[in-house]
């Protein structure tokens, strides 16, 4: 039983991160209807940055500055790169993004290296907070949390409350009327691709305090949180929220239970008396033998296609994708 | 050629989310017969298309071609009964040829299935059916032209001819003359009259020179109801339409 | 609307031509490094073909193009592996077979996954192949068995009975049997653009709608082309597991799904040529300049940003595109684009020295290796400011002439961004090609 | 009325929707105070003209506000010169309730000189209904309340010219007359008015000039009293 509950603590942390991440995604996304495939790009610039500024002036200045620096660069792309290629639909935008992500990684291992770079928690952080049926349960882990929710806030109330937000929330669905109502249209949708951006480096430097920073820490996170996003809908902050914990949980759950399903067969069988044999064809009998943890990868990607057939506009999406 | 069909809208409404689109529309048509459909915008009129057409699912009423009801069913089985719309902003295959863009539209109604073994597009001429089309659209010297390099005008033509090449008994025509100059609308109506002699044609037109010189009868939708389908004399003296269009003014009374 | 040219014609001319050209090739090059180079090119230059059928005749944009040409790899080293277990080993003439084994095997899964992801066009499909291709890669290591894991399998050509002469042992026969698919292959594809249903892709790719208002159901469409370049991608991944005679469960990564993408994309939309530059280019590229220089990703990276934002249609759309110019504005034309890229060398030349004293340096830190660099003739030593300076002062000032110089030889044409009144009315345009 | 010097200036104005030509060389001035009713059939280009003096349409052709073109800017720069433009699908702000929707009326930018400043309160106390309806989503609203919204949202930007696209469209008569006495008081506040109009009744109870449009041209534009006498006009161009 409280093997259930540690995996779903670490469930919801490594939900709540999944949610920093694609939080800034799915604005952009829903606004822009570009799918931002350098986010996870920004997410590692974060980490970078966060690596070098803390080198210097320590971490929680990192914390501040490395967002900034991010969402400048942010900015510079959308200004310069995306809007020259915006007149050409979706697909032209979708594919620089893609070169993107190939020149992002390249120029960390140019600037960084290729090896792994030890970012270390600052000591005001490290420990363990409290035990949890005897498991430690570190206070990084509930930093993390606690600002995971302060951005799912930050980013409600922006959204919701401050004239910004409204005015974004009106070029979401009526984006000629904003402009008819003098809002500058262009600069919001800049500002929102930076605001991702920013979102995506704070991120990164919470992540890469907590996980390995190193050159492939994009690619291993960049297609869950595509999953997330769609599997929290296309352009909702709730369905992003639900999504990444969703994902979280499951993909946590999974790597905790080494039953397969051969042993659920088995104990049903005591129950039903159903015979358990294995199917005759190498390939489900490998299945049938696996344990559930070593399924944990797949999971992401088989519930994405799972989403994307059943219910395309997601948990909480209005448009569908 | 198919058999002659007529088109029929028994008690359609339709609503997106709460606002009442079309409320209760009752169409017949016999037949051979064109129908003009006219009224404010956002009367329904395309809601009402794109349900017969099958774009947006039929909830209330049904639409029958003949004797088949189209109730629930796809936009391309419905065109396969022998059904062709129309669109008001040009849907035409901008990189193909002109001759391509008709060649696509015939091959279902030549039998041409999914198939990949016959050489189709290599074909020198198109069949005489898709000339003679050519021919009355004026397009024949364009014909090996990338359709997206066409003028407005010409791709309006392309679109009507696209509608009429599968040579279908009953035509959709959304707003054929939506854009062209006085001039080029009249020379227009003419060609879509000889086109469609044999047909039975619902067309949707805010021009009424068009749509006196094609309707044999003509129905004035506003707010989603119909409120009168009548000849074109009795609807131009009936003063529910007047109403609809003008307001209360008469000439010199000013309110 | 800058509409591609009508599908240029590919009369029996033309295959005569092409297969001289093949046959032709090893003779200038009788390495064995040249001849398997060679023979990348063409197993590239296939599935890049089978790519572009879906990118540029069906405006489809897919992620995980590298699920059927691993997996017709698989099949094939299966076959050979059963092939030379058994008693009776099977002889040579059965080889020239297994790529259409590999072939069907990969057309087979994509009848599975085609009528799931072919639902709706551009980002929905591309999402749905990316999240397939993820999955089929990471269930590749579930199955050690079947996709031999890490270690991957190896398989060995010269287990079968030579059939005369003929054993596909040496590279110069497998090149032939490489040059005969790559063939036969392209015919098939072009031929298949001539069909009805070929006609039918582009068609639902400039405007699926209205296809299905003229009877076809255009995701049936979307799904025969899904099965049909499986097929092809297919017969390229067997080729591929013949000639290295290893397969390993990194044929179905996303940096190969990728790399279709990127070079398909960067050869353009021209029907064969496109094609032919992107698995020259793909080869050239991953094989050959990754020898050559640390940055090589890098450098494609920069080259596919640059291709997406200023040559829409791709290398081989830019050449069309120029080509037409020039039959419309006569030679003068081509002394002025020739002008143009002599006013283009040195700023390329400044920035790929940058780039080069930016790896080397990074290799500098790494340790344990001297400062001074060898690149394009000239030796530099890294760790002179000099030299940075040198280069950082003078490239931006290049490329600020080269842009005077285009501006004055008027090759820009219409660059400037017009500003799009919404972004909200513009309908989603899918493949541009 | 002196011709004062035009606050709005159209001349020899082509617009294209994707590339259909909609409008072919129209020419329409209005000066401040003055309101000028625009008629025609639907399809004659009445909508497409009031987006095109906004610049949501691809246009060629001079326009001009107080003779500063207004060919290179963006839509927003152009509501910032004092423009406001209601249309005539209103697009209200479905999810925003109609306190943040009439927020978003009041724009960024410098208040302009000599022109009156509303504040919300004045369009309440104009707008009576909306008070009780403040916190409710704007998707909600009948299509009167919407209207009124639309209204209200347009006049917070403080504008000098109004273009406001068939705001009578399938209203109860009551609200018809309370529309057409806000527009009177605006255009006698000195805000310049286009009114795209379809009903003959209200352009002709509240319109200082009117102008006629038909198959994307402008085929008449005169005064009241002139338009009474051109049936062939009206019969040509309006009746069915």
């Amino acid at each position: 039983m409280e093997l259930l509950v540690i995996s779903l603590l670490n469930g919801l942390s490594y939900g709540l991160l999944l949610f920093m991440l694609s939080a800034g995604l799915t604005l952009v996304l829903s606004l822009m209807g570009v799918l931002n495939f350098a986010h996870a790009g920004f997410y590692m610039l974060g980490a970078y940055f966060g690596y070098s500024i803390s080198a210097l002036l320590g971490f929680f200045p990192s914390l501040l500055l490395a967002p900034i620096a991010v969402g400048g660069l942010g900015a510079l792309v959308e200004r310069h790169l995306l809007r020259r290629v915006h007149a050409r639909g979706h697909v032209a935008e979708l594919l620089l993004t893609f070169g993107l992500s190939y020149l992002i990684i390249e120029l960390v291992q140019l600037i960084w290296g290729r090896a792994a770079v030890d970012v270390r928690i600052p000591d005001v952080l490290d420990g363990t907070l409290l035990h949890v049926y005897g498991y430690p349960f570190s206070v990084y882990r509930f930093f993390m949390i606690v600002v995971a929710c302060a951005m799912f806030l930050a980013i409600w109330l922006g959204l919701t409350r401050s004239r910004v937000g409204l005015v974004i929330q009106a070029a979401l669905t009526h984006p000629d009327m904003a402009r008819a109502l003098g809002h500058d249209v262009p600069r919001i949708f800049m500002s929102v691709f930076a605001g991702g951006a920013a979102l995506a480096g704070l991120a990164g430097v919470i992540g890469g305090a907590a996980f390995v920073t190193d050159p492939q820490m994009a690619m291993a996170i960049g297609n869950i949180i595509f999953v997330v996003v769609i599997v929290g809908g296309l352009g909702s902050l709730w369905g992003a929220f639900w999504g990444a914990l969703l994902v979280g949980v499951l993909q946590t759950l999974t790597v905790a239970v080494d039953t397969s399903f051969a042993d659920l067969a088995q104990q049903l069988q005591a129950l039903l008396n159903l015979n358990t044999e294995s199917p005759p064809v190498a390939l489900t009998a490998r299945l049938w033998q696996t344990p559930m943890s070593a399924l944990a990868p797949l999971l992401p990607y088989v519930v994405l296609v799972v989403f994307l057939v059943l219910r395309p506009m997601g948990l909480m999406g209005r448009r569908a994708g | 050629m198919k058999p002659h069909l007529g088109l029929r809208c028994i008690g359609v409404s339709h609503a997106f989310g709460e606002t009442q689109v079309l409320s209760d529309v009752n169409l017949v048509t016999i037949p051979g017969e064109t129908l003009a459909i006219i009224g404010p915008n956002g009367a329904g009129k395309s809601t009402l298309f794109n349900l017969i057409s099958g774009a947006h699912p039929i909830r209330v009423g049904e639409v029958r071609l003949g004797q088949q009801s189209l109730v629930g069913l796809s936009p391309f089985e419905i065109n396969r009964l022998g059904l062709a719309r129309s669109f008001q902003v040009s849907r035409i295959f901008s990189s193909l040829s002109v001759a391509e863009n008709l060649r696509t539209a015939a091959l279902w109604s030549r039998g041409v299935r999914y198939n990949f073994w016959h050489r189709v597009r290599d074909e020198a001429t198109l069949d005489p059916h898709l000339t003679t089309l050519l021919e009355t659209l004026r397009l024949t010297p364009k014909q090996a032209q990338p359709a997206g390099t066409l003028s407005y005008a010409d791709q309006r033509a392309l679109e009507l001819g696209m509608t009429l090449a599968g040579d279908a008994p009953v035509i959709l025509l959304d707003e054929p003359t939506a854009g062209m100059s006085r001039s080029e609308t009249a020379l227009f109506a003419s060609r879509i009259k000889q086109l469609t002699a044999d047909k039975t044609v619902w067309i949707i037109e805010h021009d009424m020179d068009v749509v006196f010189a094609l309707a044999d009868r003509i129905a004035v939708l506003v707010g989603g109801v119909l409120i009168a389908c009548d000849t074109p004399d009795n609807v131009r003296r009936n003063p529910q339409v007047q109403m609809a269009y003008l307001g209360a003014w008469q000439g010199e009374a000013a309110p | 609307m800058n509409t591609p040219p009508i599908q240029a014609r590919y009369g029996a001319m033309f295959w005569c031509l092409f297969a001289l050209i093949l046959v032709a090739l090893p003779l200038p090059f009788p390495g064995a490094y040249a001849l398997s180079l060679l023979s990348q090119m063409g197993i590239a230059i296939l599935a890049c073909l089978s790519y572009q059928l879906l990118l540029g005749q069906g405006g489809l944009l897919s992620f995980g193009h590298a699920i059927f040409t691993g997996s017709g790899g698989y099949v094939v080293v299966h076959a050979l592996v059963l092939a030379t277990e058994g008693a009776h080993t099977w002889s040579a003439a059965w080889l020239v077979l297994l790529p259409v084994m590999g072939g069907l095997g990969a057309a087979t899964l994509a009848a599975l996954l085609g009528w799931l992801s072919t639902g709706r066009a551009s980002t929905p499909f591309a999402m749905i192949t990316l999240g397939l291709g993820e999955l089929v890669w990471a269930a590749s290591f579930m199955v050690p068995e079947v996709f031999g894991g890490e270690a991957g399998i190896s398989v060995n050509r010269l287990m079968t009975q030579a059939v005369g002469p003929f054993s596909l042992g040496p590279q110069i026969q497998l090149y032939g049997l490489i040059a005969m698919y790559l063939l036969g292959g392209a015919w098939l594809l072009i031929a298949f653009t001539r069909t009805p249903l070929g006609l039918l892709l582009n068609a639902s790719r400039d405007d699926a709608t209205r296809v299905a208002y003229l009877g076809f159901n255009p995701r049936v469409v979307r799904y025969a082309a899904f099965i049909t370049a499986g097929f092809f991608a297919g017969v390229a991944g067997g080729l591929s597991a013949l000639n290295f005679e290893f397969i390993s469960s990194d044929v179905f990564s996303l940096q190969r799904s990728g790399a279709y993408l990127l070079f398909t994309f960067i050869g353009g939309s021209s029907l064969f040529y496109g094609p032919v530059i992107g698995g020259v280019l793909m080869v050239a590229g991953l094989v050959w300049l990754s020898e050559l220089t640390p940055g090589w990703l890098l450098y494609l990276g920069l080259l596919f940003v640059i291709v997406v934002m200023f040559v829409p249609g791709g290398l081989s759309g830019g050449v069309t595109r120029w080509w037409q110019i020039r039959v419309r504005e006569g030679w003068w034309f081509v002394v002025r684009a020739g002008l143009g890229v002599c006013a283009a060398l040195p700023p390329t030349l400044g920035t790929i020295m940058l780039i080069e004293m930016l790896y080397h340096h990074a290799l500098v830190r790494d340790g344990g290796v001297a400062t001074t660099m060898v690149r394009l003739g000239v030796s530099l030593d890294v760790a002179q400011a000099a030299n940075w300076w040198l280069f950082i002062c003078c490239t931006p000032v290049l490329f600020w002439l080269c842009r005077r110089a285009w501006a004055g030889l008027g090759l820009l044409g219409d660059q400037g961004s017009q500003t799009a009144p919404s972004a909200a009315a513009r309908p989603d345009q899918g493949g541009q090609l | 009325m002196s011709t004062p010097t035009p606050l709005l200036h159209v001349d020899r104005l082509w617009a294209f929707y994707d590339q259909a030509p909609v409008l072919r060389g129209v020419h329409l001035s209005v000066a401040p105070g003055e309101l000028v009713a625009v008629l025609g059939r639907n399809g004659s280009g009445r909508s497409t003209l009031a987006k095109a003096i906004v610049g949501l349409v691809r246009t060629e052709g001079t326009r001009a506000i107080d003779d500063q073109s207004l060919a290179s800017l963006d839509t927003f720069e152009i509501i910032r010169l004092g423009v406001a433009y209601v249309p005539e699908t209103r697009d209200i702000f479905p999810n925003l309730n109609v306190m943040q929707n009439l927020q978003l009326g009041q724009r960024p930018g410098a208040p302009l000189p000599g022109v009156r400043r509303w504040q919300i309160e004045d369009v309440l106390s104009l707008f009576p209904v909306l008070r009780s309806r403040l916190d409710t989503p704007g998707g909600v609203l009948s299509g009167g309340e919407q209207q009124m919204l639309a209204l209200g949202r347009g006049v917070l930007g403080n504008p000098r010219l109004l273009i406001v696209d068939e705001p009578t469209e399938g209203l109860a008569p009551q609200l018809v007359g309370q529309v057409a006495g806000f527009l009177r008081m605006l255009r006698d506040s000195g805000i310049g008015i286009v009114l795209m109009e379809q009903k003959l009744h209200m352009a002709m109870g509240i319109a200082d000039r009117i102008a006629v449009m038909g198959g994307g041209a402008m085929v008449f534009d005169g005064t009241p009293d002139r338009f009474r006498e051109a049936h062939e006009v009206q019969r040509n161009w309006l009746e069915v």
